[in-house]
């Protein structure tokens, strides 16, 4: 059993990857915020520098980077990369 | 007035309209309307800018400035009346803006302090991204603000 | 540029129109403008306040705002671009505006703290003068900017 | 021989005096600033406090309250109570 994920993306992740979202499957007991960054670095190499700089968002608020937290198929989780807005 | 009546958000595409947010925060009680206007400069460390192109994550935008404004209104000694942030997104040209943030409050120095920690934190926080085009035709560059690092190593991309 | 071109100040009777002040100062090399906007209240210390009435040592007070003018241009890690200072003289109902500044810098920073530097400097020295009238229709008063008390005591009359 | 100083008044010490100028007399070997104040609050003893707490302006430039100056009859002079602009 596994959990679909679907992850927004933004900015120059979206723009790499060509897509602003992707749906990542991970196992029911591994569906953290640190195995789902993993797994991103594994499926897509050319984004592994800025997933290093980039924070997740749940539902709308960040997540601390030192935090492995739990993440259900009906979260909304983004990737954001360094924000440069003003 | 409950905070929300007191705190005016928008993340749109239209040219910012200065009168109209001065309107906003105008109050009888306030003797002082702080500013920050954000303009496309023509240069960026000596390259000419044509335009930079901003993008957002909006719901999340909106409810981090809205989270700013309420950080305020509970500050600066209680002393601030209305908020106002305006933050455009698409194309902006060199000399147009892309955010205005103004703030009325009773005595000046409350609202001087308060649009200088808002522009500060939306820097850092809120989820706008913005693209530098150059006039020299060389790739544009997405920008990262300095003040955005999450986290404390050098190796940040900008 | 010449420090002269990059000035513009006025001292007069007219409602301040924000839109030629934030012209005035624009610039394409800028990427920030940073403004303070005083308003007549409507209470001063619980008092209901009906208007300000404004009086200029004119030619001085353009001198004095001058020099402020000048002293932010040559500091501020030379980063501002144009200053604009507009006082209103004469009656001022509650919800209008006395003084305008408008200031534009390369980056934020600079023209933020010149604002406030540029206010708390106006305040101190220009030789303009309010007179407050009240809705209880006891005697106007005369105010002092605490600023400006020009000697070290404290028996001054406001 | 005395010299003859216009003194231009503002705000409150304008309004108690009911004019905008005055004229002041002064002996030639005594036309300095100490000597104008001294002699207006002699001659005007209704604004005193409000000189203690003035400046002098001459030809539009603010006079330190501790310097005694001198002063001619072409000078622009004009007292300054405290500011309240803004």
């Amino acid at each position: 059993m596994s959990n679909q994920l679907k992850v927004l993306l933004f900015a120059k992740v979206k723009e790499v990857l060509g897509k602003d979202s992707i749906t990542i499957d991970l196992p029911i007991d591994k569906s953290t915020s640190f195995n789902l960054i993993q797994k991103l670095k594994d499926i897509y190499p050319q984004i592994t520098s800025i997933l290093e700089v980039s924070l997740l968002a749940i539902n709308q608020e960040y997540i601390s980077s030192d935090q492995d937290i739990a993440i259900c198929p009906s979260d909304e989780i983004a990737i954001i990369p360094p924000v440069s807005g003003g | 007035m409950t905070d929300e009546s007191r705190i005016k958000i928008e993340v749109n595409e239209n040219i910012i309209d200065l009168n109209y947010w001065y309107k906003i925060v105008s109050d009888d009680s306030s003797g002082a309307t702080s500013s920050f206007l954000g303009t496309t400069r023509n240069e960026f460390k000596g390259k000419g800018v044509e335009r930079l192109e901003y993008e957002t994550y909006k719901p999340m935008a909106i409810k981090e400035i809205e989270k700013i404004c309420k950080t305020i209104l509970n500050g600066f000694e209680g002393d601030i009346k209305k908020i106002g942030v305006v933050h455009r997104i698409g194309n902006v040209p060199v000399g147009e803006s892309s955010i205005l943030i103004v703030i009325s409050s009773g005595h000046r120095k409350s609202s001087l302090e308060a649009v200088h920690y808002a522009i500060d934190t939306i820097k850092s926080t809120v989820p706008i991204w913005k693209k530098e085009f150059y006039t020299d035709g060389s790739e544009n560059q997405w920008k990262g603000n300095c003040e955005s690092c999450h986290f404390n190593n050098n190796n940040h991309p900008h």
